[in-house]
């Protein structure tokens, strides 16, 4: 139990990880596959940034004045990492809604059964 | 006297927050309980407008630097203009879509 | 400890969200769903002191990416649903796939340290250099400004390219945009829209401040949260803000497709370009200090160009996609196909 | 010259491997014209293969090059570290751009249309950069970069194909590939939330001292599955049949050729240069697992492939199961296996795509890719299907042919490993190559024309796509005679891999 407090960000992470999948596998609709893409990369994001945390650190932006002491930061690269990963997914999803338009302006329709449905009848 | 005027601004700023926070509970209750559109949008505009305005206040009065102060009057000034101006165009757009209000008997079901 | 509990229960809402889209068939109320998940994601990231990444999480997540959703929503049909009867089987497969892949990746978080622990392994080895002594090697006080821009400089250019690849995708999927604008070449009524005057005067009221803002995140990334990439975004939505009241012709008339074109590529060479420059100077690629005499005022104008060139290319690139699905018309589908 | 500028310019060699394909994607788009365009990847592609021999000269003699991105010391900053795989993967990457593109002129302005023509060719050149990228660096984490980089712009030449089937299978290889990615960016932050580096070589000393966690083996099945995903192993591969059926036949010939090389090059990265081949075979037991997916990879796909209608999924299929070969070695781990393995990277680059060059110069004449429709064609296209013939053997391995050189090294390998089951399985999956390839030439020598009418307009296909068709070929019989560079390279970054990786 205690180790499920201390872990509770990177369980809920693994939670979102497996709904998103659940999505892109499960659903024929490709409009929801995206999403659920986007909810799987926003679960490692979440999975990066809580391993950046430190306890009674603060946000990675110089204090000026140092007068109370050391200061505690938290984690600057994986908040790096992760800025690189958002713009990589907002990239991908771009695309994939370019994709799914066109999908559904040559098919008439956007899910995937009867996508191939249609092109087996070709 | 500093000690009574940081007591009093604390009390004052807290009343604000709570206030505040009345409205927006309020608000997301009128949200799920109204029966049509339009009172739901009403009930959705106290939220951001009353709800959001008073915490903001009561956050500059929290706010430990002018700079802050200013960003969060800056936010405020920013919801004045933002949040009517939504709820006048989702309820113009509502009204063309000819979506009707629910009038008269119907509205007591 | 209060943050900790506010965390939890964030954490919890996001579930729920996420919960949710995967039920709702309505594709409108799952965007607006996914738009507020990523809106509650960037208050968590606050909340574990990421707020460079909040920031973009909320100008991206719920910012751009919404409104290319819907501009896709639009073009697909706004009322359209998610018909799919998933078979028994198959969501039998989905589910065993995608538990097990989350009890593998729980396996692995077994023994990791607790969270927020600072003594955990990742806080020990590279990341002390980047928060001692970064305010001394580059001068700037946002360590995430100083790490992305000059020690991890060359990834934040691979991610620069990555959203010019989108750019041009997206250019390239949804047709030539070019043929159609110089048919319209004539003046378009650039009035309150239908009169929508309410949402004209705010519109013109807002768009100067956003774009103020912008350059405020553009050339403040430096010392608090924010940076090119937020920034180029900022800027994007208060063109797309007007061209949303208005008409998208009459911002194309201000910002043609062919400028669009040209700084999108701009950016990214613009970036590349500082790297070049120092590689002439005698350095290694991205080296800053050869910039100028003091190292520290090297660093200072190497990050300041650098985020230049991901602003503008972001900007550039984000307008484009948004060009782009707003001028895409369906072609005429072929008989018997 | 004097070696006052010819030194610096060495020096800067990785930068610029990477930066000419980079810089003269935007110049493309600026440019806005295809032929410009084309002159551009031209340019561009070929000064890459230059950069990428030279760095195999010099990293011929086990030099390790280490380039620092802008002057920060590994970890801190980013590295490039060129070693001798790596430079052999650049060599095949870029080489198979250079030689395709002068065959990509006609045959794209047949498949794409004229106006999205300059952004294919950006696009290539971005993929180019990725494929480069993922390969040259020393650092983790640009990995994921570059590969999100190459994978987002071949969604997008792929795409770009007039048959609307393109949408739907970039779009399943979108989400595939996204998946692919995000399980290598977790086993990526599962290994620095370990070791708190992301430098490879640095990852490499610092993984032993956690070996015992849990996230050791965690990051090491999402690194593999991510990996195996890009890569299209057996049960991964579902993305790889339709991308390559339905892209520009030029784009296909360039994504066979590199980009599940690279892909393999990265899992040879990561088993041997990261976690050593101690920690990855006797404590992770990788053999027990890659093996059986390597056999599965090298009979199943190459069954379906026989029951294929379309010729180009026909080859997509034995794509697959080349690359199971490529596993099989990795599974063995021994000198001669893992040679085979980095030999097959270049074997089957040439031979793949000579094979897609003929079949995308078929498709140019008759716009279609059903089996059926080749009848009779072998006799109205002589010197293409003479090509197919001859990279079909060696694809098969017979003797005298390159494939033949991989194949036996493999077959060595399995028997001084004692496996002779899965030597007799290479010899039997073999047998399996030469019925799909038969299936075409049955096809295109034995059966008579469909219409006398409609057969008569179809000629020879033109030069310039016969010339690289040609070059492949004559390349795929001297690498098959004379084995001294390939093997020796080959044996030499094997020898590098299983001797501490670095």
């Amino acid at each position: 139990m205690q180790w499920f407090y201390s872990h509770f960000n990177y369980v809920l992470a693994v939670l979102l990880l497996v709904i998103g999948l659940y999505t892109i596998l499960s659903s024929h609709n490709l409009f929801k596959k995206l999403l659920g893409l986007s909810i799987f990369q926003v679960s490692i994001s979440l999975f990066y940034i809580s391993v950046g945390k430190v306890s009674g650190g603060t946000a990675p932006i110089l204090i000026g004045d140092s007068t109370q002491g050391e200061v505690l930061y938290s984690n600057p690269l994986p908040h790096v990492l992760i800025l690189t990963a958002i713009v990589v997914g907002v990239a991908t999803l771009s695309l994939g809604l370019a994709l799914l338009v066109r999908i559904h302006n040559a098919y008439g329709t956007i899910e995937e059964d009867e996508v191939s449905a249609k092109d087996r009848n070709q | 006297m500093a000690i009574y005027l940081g007591l009093a601004l604390d009390i004052f700023s807290w009343l604000l927050l709570v206030t505040g926070g009345g409205f927006v509970l309020i608000g997301a209750i009128g949200l799920l309980r109204m029966p049509d559109f339009y009172t739901r949008l009403h009930a959705a505009s106290i939220i951001d407008t009353l709800g959001a305005w008073l915490i903001l206040l009561g956050l500059i009065l929290q706010s430990p630097n002018w700079m802050t102060a200013l960003k969060l009057i800056i936010v405020v000034a920013l919801l004045l203009f933002a949040s009517p101006t939504t709820s006048h165009v989702l309820a113009k757009a509502a009204h063309k879509a000819g979506l009707k209000p629910l009038l008269g008997k119907d509205a007591h079901d | 400890m209060t943050s900790l509990w506010l965390n939890a229960v964030l954490l919890i809402f996001l579930f729920i969200i996420s919960i949710s889209i995967l039920r709702t068939r309505k594709l409108f109320s799952a965007i607006m769903l996914t738009s507020l998940f990523s809106l509650l994601c960037a208050a968590v990231f606050v909340g574990l002191d990421a707020v460079d990444v909040a920031f973009t999480e909320a100008a991206v997540g719920a910012g751009i990416s919404t409104v290319l959703m819907l501009g896709a929503l639009a073009l697909i049909g706004s009322n359209a649903e998610d018909r799919s009867h998933t078979s028994t089987h198959r969501k039998a497969f989905a589910m065993c796939v995608s538990l097990f892949t989350g009890a593998v990746l729980l396996y692995g978080t077994i023994d990791m340290p607790r969270f927020g622990d600072h003594r955990a392994p990742a806080h020990q080895h590279v990341a002390p250099r980047y928060i001692n002594t970064s305010p001394q090697e580059i001068g700037l006080p946002n360590m995430v400004t100083s790490v992305l821009a000059s020690y991890r400089g060359y990834d934040t250019m691979g991610e620069t390219l990555v959203v010019f690849t989108a750019g041009i995708a997206v250019f390239g999927l949804l047709g030539n945009v070019l043929k159609r604008q110089r048919e319209k070449d004539v003046l378009p009524d650039v009035g309150e829209h239908d009169g929508e005057i309410v949402l004209g005067i705010f519109a013109k009221l807002m768009v100067a401040p956003i774009i103020l803002f912008a350059l405020y995140v553009q050339f403040h990334g430096d010392f608090g949260p924010g940076g090119g990439f937020q920034a180029g975004v900022i800027f994007a939505a208060a063109l797309v803000l007007y061209a949303l009241v208005f008409s998208v012709e009459s911002l194309m008339l201000a910002v043609p497709l062919r400028a669009i074109r040209i700084l999108m590529a701009a950016g990214i060479t613009l970036y590349a370009g500082t790297g070049i420059t120092t590689m002439l100077l005698g350095g290694q690629f991205l080296d800053y200090n050869l910039l100028a005499h003091n190292p520290v005022h090297g660093q200072h104008y190497g990050v300041f160009i650098v985020e230049l060139g991901v602003g503008i290319s972001v900007g550039a690139v984000m307008l484009s996609l948004f060009y782009s699905f707003m001028n895409y018309r369906p072609q005429q589908r072929r008989p018997g196909k | 010259m004097s070696d006052h500028f010819i030194d610096p310019f060495i020096a800067q060699l990785p930068a610029l491997q990477i930066l000419i394909p980079l810089l003269a994607a935007p110049l493309c788009v600026i440019l806005h014209h295809r032929r410009t365009a084309w002159v551009l990847a031209m340019i561009a592609s070929y000064c890459s293969l230059a950069i990428a021999l030279l760095l195999l000269q010099q990293t011929s003699d086990g030099t390790v090059i280490s380039y620092a991105m802008g002057n920060w010391a590994p970890p801190w900053g980013i590295e490039y570290r060129i070693d001798i795989l790596s430079a052999f993967v650049l060599v095949i990457v870029s080489m198979v751009s250079s030689i395709t593109l002068p065959y990509a002129l006609r045959s794209l302005e047949k498949e794409v249309y004229d106006n999205k023509l300059y952004l294919l060719y950006a696009g290539w050149l971005v993929v180019l950069t990725g494929l480069l990228g993922m390969t040259i660096t020393g650092d983790a984490f640009n990995v994921f970069v570059f590969l999100e980089i190459s994978s987002l712009a071949s969604y997008l030449i792929i795409a770009l194909n007039r048959d609307r089937r393109a949408l739907t299978a970039a779009f399943q290889y979108l989400l595939l590939g996204t998946v692919g990615a995000s399980f290598i960016l977790l086993g990526i932050g599962l290994l620095y939330q370990m070791t708190g580096t992301l430098n490879m070589a640095d990852l490499a000393q610092r993984l032993p001292l956690v070996s015992h966690a849990s996230g050791v083996r965690t990051a090491f099945a999402f690194l593999i599955v991510g990996l195996g995903i890009k890569a299209a192993i057996f049960p991964m591969h579902s993305w790889l049949a339709g991308a390559y059926r339905f892209a520009p036949s030029a784009v296909t010939v360039f994504l066979a050729g590199s980009a599940t090389k690279v892909s393999i090059y990265l899992l040879l990265r990561f088993i041997y240069s990261i976690y050593g081949s101690e920690l990855a075979f006797e404590q992770l037991h990788l053999s027990s697992i890659l093996l059986p997916l390597a056999l599965l990879s090298i009979v199943i796909p190459s069954m379906v492939a026989i029951n294929q209608k379309s010729f180009k999924r026909l080859l997509a299929f034995s794509s697959i199961s080349q690359i199971g070969y490529m596993v099989l070695g990795i599974a063995i781990n021994n000198q001669a296996a893992l040679s085979a393995t980095i030999l097959h990277l270049f074997n089957h680059a040439i031979i793949k795509a000579a094979l897609f060059m003929s079949m995308g110069a078929v498709f140019y004449q008759i716009s279609g890719h059903r089996i059926k429709s080749l009848a009779g064609l072998g006799h109205l296209m002589p010197f293409t299907f003479a090509a197919f013939i001859l990279a079909g053997l060696s694809l098969i391995g017979v003797p005298l042919t390159a494939g033949f050189i991989s194949k036996w090294y493999l077959v060595i390998g399995a028997l001084n490993a004692g496996w002779w089951p899965v030597a007799a399985l290479i010899l039997f999956s073999s047998l399996l190559a030469v019925a799909y390839i038969w299936k075409i030439v049955e096809a295109a020598y034995f059966k008579p024309p469909l219409s006398p009418n409609t057969t008569g307009a179809i000629k020879e296909a033109p030069l310039s796509m016969l010339l690289p068709l040609y070059l492949l070929v004559t390349a795929n019989i001297y690498f098959g005679l004379n084995t001294q560079w390939s093997v020796g390279t080959a044996s030499k970054a094997a020898a590098m891999l299983l001797g501490g990786g670095q």
